[in-house]
């Protein structure tokens, strides 16, 4: 069966959350690979989050927050706009496209967005293919073990 | 003169008061000098100012100095008529020269006493 | 007080009032003919001559500036009076024979045909009697000092200065409104940059908005009143009576401590002129709802009568809906009310005029109670209801009388035919749009909006009157366009909503909060200037920073830059996250 | 240097305009030429009042008076006089229908019939030297005022006095000033009104030409009394001679410290400033003239509210005229019980009951003494037009005397034994007025007199309220269709009813007072109406329309032989006649200029 990516989606409770809720009761259609995680802000996504989902074989995360300006917090956002791309720089160190990281807002209002905000990493994450990191082998192994 | 008291009034007054006082035609003592032709020849001219010197040395109020035309005894020029107030008859003064003007003025205009030497006769036509 | 005869009538006055003032209150008419109550008694027409006597000397003055003093008989009518006022009376006439107030007051006097001939100059029925309020009312009222008096003598003339168009002119038209034989006219025209046009404004800076305004209290607009121009007039104070008017007051900036905000800022209207091909703001008569709003109302400017720019009564009134609504080039969304007001709006015309009414619709939507058999009814009045929206309005003049007027271009899509309709007034229904200062008020209040541009309430169904922020509700149609019975409904709720947490007394706030570990804390302060609420204190005796919990919103931006992992977040700590990782990982 | 005799050149307006400064410049070389300069000084003095006979000169302490001079006879005069003490008599005055000249000035009726207080010293020092002022016992009432008299004390004196304004109204004077005392401000005014706008008056201006410090301390004194620290003299600015003087006079008695900060090193400061009129006739009006001070344009408001109440710049203000000011000095120094001695009635009871003191007249017209005269009150008017005036000018007949300017009456000849003071001249229709007085002979047409007076006050109303700008406007319309021979009889009785409304109902004295020449004329001599209207006849031939000019053929003939001087000068060739004939006019053509009157060398030509 085709090759179908895991991506965990970070999203801020008031904007994006919301705006992926929108989308849900607008009936729109869109690929489930995103698994969502809710944080109150885009800000409290700690880059070791990150790097453990991909750690723990997300083949693509996604983060949205509110614009910037629209942040309940004020400033929550900004943080975030200078911890994500510096991170993109860094994952291509650890053999990860910096394509499988994404920072996007969306608005409560935007779940249009959001549908195609999804749709448009999976497919490219699935254009990517999966990702293969040497330190997945050693995780199966124990697995193996118990 | 710069701001005056109430006293400089007087002072003013008092200095001007014998041009006002010619101004309005009172005097006590009145001076006629003859200033016809043949006075004018014989010095009347002199006599006249000798006068008004005398009158300003003795800083006098009430004197009018007056000329008048020839009194008609050109032999006597030059001739003055004296007429005090309150004197019955003017007198008349002749061959006058300067020095006997000042005893003239004083004997007759300050003490009221006629220079019998001098004078001519006693009384003349009314000049007024 | 003084009391004084007039006429054989007693009366007490205050002392140093005018004889005119006392008569007026004794009901004793006395003719005036330079006389007005805004400005000081000028006594210059001497008409108002009146015989006064006290004690043995009786004398003529004149009653509109003599100060009454106790124990004074006067005569306003005495023989010797009545003498005096018919012959000035007969030089007023003799000089200005067509002036209505000289040829009025002349029949009150009784004086028939003048004994001197004309000056044969001042004939005209407006010419100027010389009366000098103009002048006066400029120089002491006004205190633009422009009109004054030329030439003295028989040759006396009211002159603006050089005769030429003063630049101190205020053009306040105080000296037309006075004058009285309409010598003096404003001229209408574009003159120093100000173009009078029909404006449906108020006509005198100071008005009441509405009679149904809340609080129904005059305000000045001080863009044209004469006062905040030359620090004159002041009329209004002195008439006053409570003198509520205070020239010195200014706008205040007052803060209320609030524990919840209702924010319930209304629309704007679309600006139709944006939409060019129906000539808003470009041809007469095109109006917009809420201005055709304010001629139906009864203290609008026109006093509700439907009158076109030129007075008259139309004869065929258009009604466009979906102005700016429906429409993928301004607003997708439908405005809701439209329909309803425009139906509203042509029951009112039939009602008060017998003009044929057109309504150009795209779907009818009659949605509310009893909407839809106002609708029938409505057709039942022989509406002329036409499918298919008006694509232009034209100019054209179909009366044949010269009267311009315009045309309705539209697409009957129920006959399939393309009309032009005839019409001599257009309402267009604009669209309701989010006001253009909302993104400001968003950003105050930390809400966020719709793809319409209307604020986002927490809910579309199940909760519309409040926000996802805590203690922030909206209501009306900053929420979405909506008519009168939703917004109220909304409006009461967001209310309850309010009242059930002021009754309360406390507020739960969510346990979602930061933390410090003082045992992990290295003192490195990257987390205190981080804070947006700064809720981060560095205590200097232990050397750690710690978290004022009251101040703290839980946003845990600083719980992922805490490079010792010192600083925790109840309820999102690192822990829970990555478990939840783990989850979605299987 | 005492200078034995002083040669006092009249230097008031008339007589400058008679080139009597030429004159001075003369005397002074002529005297230079002899060596007199020492003795005899030339002093230039205000107006001595003797228009009539001007450019004159009075030689003192002798008081010879000299007049009618002219620049040609000055080198003879010198000689004779001063060099030789002789008399020129033909320089003399000699009264008319007299032969024998007058020499001595007091001698002459024109001066010696006048009580002189406001002129005292006219004639007598140069207005524009201080000291001769103070000399002549100046300023001495002002230091008496400042030393020993309180505010009320000087306002009681001039109560007694019975002082009366001078400007025409006769509000006594001292009440005046005690109500504007009385008036609590913080500023009070004083003005003294030099505006004299009445055609042929010119007290004011030979006051103050002849003696502005007069007026200057009595200005003073009134502002001590009333409490004033700021004076305004609001003189007309077509008197160039009297402003001058009194500018020069303010200044040298600001020099003197008698204006500005502690005069007499007293706790009294006053300054005195000079508004010039602009010419207009109302100005003359106190709340008129007010307003001018004010800088808004002239007009009178309603004196409900008095000025001493309210007056410039709505402060008590104390208005008085240039006479009544200059009287001041002299109540104060002689008293007031002197001043009352003088004139009519009684004022212990009544401030109304009497006119005290003298009053100044410019006496003009058809009298042989035209000038300025300064007579007591109570002189009746025969005395002043025949002792005075020297009778009426080629013997002609006496008609009327007009007192008081444009707003002042005619008095006929039945009323010349009439005493001169307020109530009298009232009672009979005229006014006090300023002090004009024009006398009419029988060549004076009553109806073209009141015509000219009434076309000057007409001219000059402000055209402020109704009655004075339309009424006077509607009378002098008649009175001209009267003098051209079209007036109907309804004319009269219409011009009357107008008279009587303008004066009751004019906003001001102007208007209130315009009518008073016509009403007296329409009195006094209402037959010359009636001819007018009825026979369109001229009695004082002098309405054009209505005087035919007619040679009588026995005179041209028999003593002109004809000699057709006449027929050559007339400019509308309306006489008809060859040389050595009887000429007569053609009544249609002749356009009644009168020129064949004054040319016929033998009187053949008469007016009817």
């Amino acid at each position: 069966m085709a090759f179908e990516p895991k991506i965990i989606g970070f999203l801020c409770n008031w904007c994006s959350y919301t705006g992926a809720d929108l989308a849900g009761v607008s009936r729109i259609k869109s690929a489930p690979n995103v698994r969502i995680i809710r944080t109150m802000c885009s800000g409290r996504v700690d880059p070791a989050f990150i790097l453990k989902a991909f750690q723990l074989g997300a083949d693509g995360v996604i983060v949205m927050g509110c614009h910037l300006g629209d942040c309940h917090y004020q400033e929550g956002n900004y943080k975030t706009i200078r911890r994500l791309p510096f991170l993109r720089r860094l994952v291509k160190g650890f053999g990860i496209d910096p394509r499988r990281l994404r920072l996007e807002w969306v608005s409560a209002s935007e779940g249009d967005k959001f549908a195609l905000l999804v749709n448009e990493m999976t497919e490219e994450i699935r254009s990517l293919g999966p990702l293969k990191l040497s330190v997945h082998h050693e995780i199966q192994q124990p697995v193996a073990h118990h | 003169m710069g701001k005056i008291a109430i006293e400089d009034l007087a002072k003013i007054q008092e200095a001007a008061r014998y041009k006002i006082a010619l101004r309005q035609g009172a005097g006590r003592v009145r001076i006629n000098v003859h200033m016809g032709t043949c006075g004018i020849a014989a010095g009347a001219r002199g006599i006249l100012t000798a006068v008004m010197k005398e009158i300003e040395a003795r800083n006098l109020h009430d004197v009018i100095i007056t000329n008048s035309g020839c009194a008609g005894l050109c032999s006597q020029e030059p001739m003055m008529t004296i007429e005090v107030l309150g004197e019955p008859a003017p007198v008349k003064y002749v061959l006058l020269t300067p020095e006997k003007i000042t005893k003239i003025i004083d004997m007759h205009v300050l003490k009221g006493q006629v220079v019998k030497e001098c004078a001519l006769a006693l009384g003349s036509e009314r000049t007024r | 007080m003084v009391t004084i005869n007039i006429d054989g009538k007693s009366v007490e006055v205050l002392e140093e009032t005018t004889i005119l003032k006392a008569a007026e209150q004794a009901g004793v008419w006395i003719p005036t003919m330079c006389h007005s109550e805004h400005l000081e008694p000028y006594g210059v027409c001497r008409l108002c001559s009146v015989e006064v006597v006290r004690g043995k000397r009786s004398r003529i003055v004149t009653a509109c500036n003599f100060p009454v003093r106790g124990g004074m008989t006067i005569h306003t009518n005495s023989k010797k009076v009545q003498w005096l006022r018919q012959v000035i009376m007969e030089l007023m006439l003799s000089r200005w024979p067509r002036v209505r107030v000289v040829k009025e007051m002349a029949e009150r006097l009784a004086v028939k045909e003048p004994r001197f001939p004309s000056l044969e100059r001042d004939e005209a029925e407006d010419a100027c009697i010389l009366c000098g309020m103009c002048v006066n009312m400029c120089n002491d009222v006004v205190k633009a000092g422009v009109l004054g008096f030329a030439h003295s003598g028989i040759k006396r003339e009211v002159v603006l200065p050089f005769d030429e168009r003063s630049d101190s002119c205020i053009v306040c038209g105080a000296c037309a409104h006075v004058c009285p034989t309409g010598h003096i006219k404003v001229i209408l025209e574009d003159y120093r940059g100000k173009k009078p046009e029909f404006t449906l404004g108020p006509k005198t800076p100071i008005y009441v908005p509405t009679l149904q305004a809340v609080p129904r209290v005059p305000v000045i607009d001080a863009e044209s009143c004469i006062h905040f121009e030359t620090g004159g007039c002041e009329i209004c104070a002195k008439v006053c009576e409570p003198n509520a008017i205070d020239y010195s007051m200014q706008d205040e900036i007052v803060e209320i401590e609030v524990g919840q905000v209702l924010v319930s800022t209304g629309f704007d209207l679309f600006d139709a002129s944006a939409m060019a091909q129906y000539g808003y703001g470009r041809l007469d008569n095109v109006y917009s709802s809420l201005e055709f709003e304010s001629i139906l109302n009864s203290t609008g400017p026109t006093g509700g009568k439907i009158v076109m720019k030129s007075g008259k009564e139309p004869k065929a009134v258009g009604i466009i809906h979906c102005i700016g609504s429906r429409d993928t080039n301004h607003h997708a969304y439908c405005s809701r009310v439209c329909c309803m007001y425009a139906l509203k709006f042509a029951h009112l015309v039939r009602d008060r005029t017998d003009a044929a009414i057109y309504q150009f619709y795209i779907d009818m939507r009659a949605f509310g109670k009893g909407y839809e058999e106002f609708y029938n009814r409505l057709l039942d009045e022989g509406v002329t209801m036409i499918r298919g929206k008006a694509a232009e309005v034209v100019e054209g003049c179909w009366q044949g009388n010269g009267e311009p007027s315009l045309k309705i271009r539209c697409e009957d899509t129920l006959i399939g035919k393309f009309r032009e309709v005839p019409v001599d007034m257009v309402v267009l229904c604009n669209a309701i749009e989010p006001r253009r200062d909302s993104d400001a008020v968003r950003r105050l209040f930390s809400i966020s909006k719709s793809p319409d541009g209307f604020f986002l309430e927490r809910h579309p169904k199940l909760d519309p009157t409040s926000t996802a922020t805590e203690g922030v509700f909206i209501a009306g149609c900053a929420q979405g366009p909506k008519d009168i019975p939703d917004t109220v409904a909304q409006a009461g709720s967001a209310a309850a909503r309010i009242l059930s947490v002021i009754a309360k007394g406390e507020v739960e706030i969510e346990p979602v909060r930061a933390m410090v570990q003082e045992e992990y804390c290295s003192g490195c302060k990257i987390c205190n200037n981080l804070c947006p609420y700064i809720a981060i204190e560095f205590l200097e005796e232990k050397k750690v920073s710690h978290v004022n919990e009251a101040l703290c919103k839980g946003c845990g931006t600083c719980v992922a830059a805490c490079p010792s992992s010192a600083m925790t977040g109840h309820g999102f700590t690192d822990a829970q996250i990555l478990a939840e990782l783990d989850g979605l990982m299987i | 240097m005492a200078y034995r005799t002083y040669l006092m050149v009249c230097a008031g307006t008339g007589c400058v305009a008679n080139q009597s400064m030429k004159i001075k410049d003369k005397l002074e070389s002529e005297i230079r030429k002899r060596g007199l300069q020492d003795e005899v000084s030339v002093v230039t003095t205000g107006c001595n009042g003797f228009c009539a006979v001007g450019p004159l000169m009075v030689v003192q302490p002798d008081g010879i008076f000299y007049q009618l001079l002219k620049e040609t006879d000055i080198p003879f005069l010198v000689e004779e006089h001063f060099v030789k003490g002789r008399l020129v008599k033909e320089l003399l005055y000699t009264p008319p229908r007299e032969k024998a000249p007058i020499p001595k000035m007091s001698d002459i009726p024109f001066f010696a019939d006048q009580t002189l207080i406001v002129l005292r010293n006219r004639g007598l020092i140069n207005p524009e030297n201080i000291d001769e002022y103070i000399a002549r016992g100046g300023y001495q009432a002002l230091a008496k005022v400042l030393t020993l008299m309180t505010p009320d004390q000087v306002i009681q004196e001039i109560k007694a006095s019975g002082l009366r304004g001078r400007g025409g109204g006769g509000f006594p004077t001292g009440i005046k000033w005690e109500t504007c005392k009385n008036v609590p401000s913080d500023t009070h005014y004083v003005i003294c009104n030099a505006d004299e706008g009445d055609p042929g008056a010119f007290m004011d201006r030979s006051t103050i030409e002849s003696d502005p410090h007069a007026v200057i301390e009595g200005m003073l004194i009134g502002a001590y009394a009333i409490g004033s620290r700021e004076g305004y003299v609001y003189i007309r600015n077509e008197y160039p001679i009297a402003l001058e003087r009194l500018q020069v006079a303010i200044k040298q008695a600001r020099e003197y410290g008698l204006l500005g900060q502690k005069i007499f090193n007293k706790d009294f400061d006053f300054e005195i400033r000079i508004v010039r009129g602009a010419g207009a006739f109302v100005c003359g009006e106190s709340t008129a003239l007010m307003a001018s001070i004010e800088g808004r344009p002239g007009e009178p408001r309603a004196k409900y509210v008095h000025t001493v109440e309210r007056g410039l710049w709505d402060k008590p203000t104390c208005l008085n005229n240039v006479e009544t000011w200059a009287n001041v000095p002299q109540i104060i120094e002689k008293g007031a019980g002197w001043f009352s001695s003088i004139g009519t009635g009684d004022v212990t009871s009544d401030a109304w009951g009497g006119s005290k003191g003298t009053k100044v007249f410019s006496l003009a017209g058809k009298v042989n003494n035209t000038g300025l005269i300064e007579v007591p009150m109570g002189i009746t008017l025969r005395k002043i037009i025949f002792d005075i005036g020297g009778g009426i000018k080629d013997g002609k007949k006496f008609k009327a005397v007009q007192t008081g300017g444009p707003s002042g009456g005619f008095i006929p000849e039945s009323l010349l034994d009439l005493p001169v003071d307020y109530e009298e001249l009232t009672k009979v229709g005229s006014m006090m007025g300023s002090g004009g007085m024009v006398v009419a002979d029988e060549n004076n047409c009553m109806v073209d007199m009141a015509k000219y007076f009434l076309a000057f006050t007409q001219a000059e109303s402000c055209g402020k309220c109704v009655p004075c700008r339309e009424g006077t406007k509607r009378m002098l319309d008649i009175l001209e269709k009267i003098t051209v021979g079209k007036g109907t009889e309804e004319d009269l009785v219409l011009l009357e009813e107008l008279s009587n409304m303008v004066v009751e109902s004019s906003l001001c004295a102007l208007g209130g007072s315009a009518p008073n020449p016509v009403l007296t004329t329409l009195k006094y001599f209402r037959e010359e109406y009636e001819a007018h209207v009825k026979d369109k006849h001229c009695p004082g031939h002098s309405c054009r329309e209505l005087i035919q000019y007619i040679i009588d053929p026995e005179l041209c003939l028999g003593k002109g032989h004809g000699c057709h001087v006449c027929a050559k000068n007339c400019p509308d060739g309306a006489i008809v006649g060859e040389t050595k004939q009887v000429h007569t006019i053609d009544v249609m053509k002749c356009g009644k200029c009168g020129i064949c009157y004054d040319v016929c060398k033998f009187d053949a030509i008469h007016i009817e």
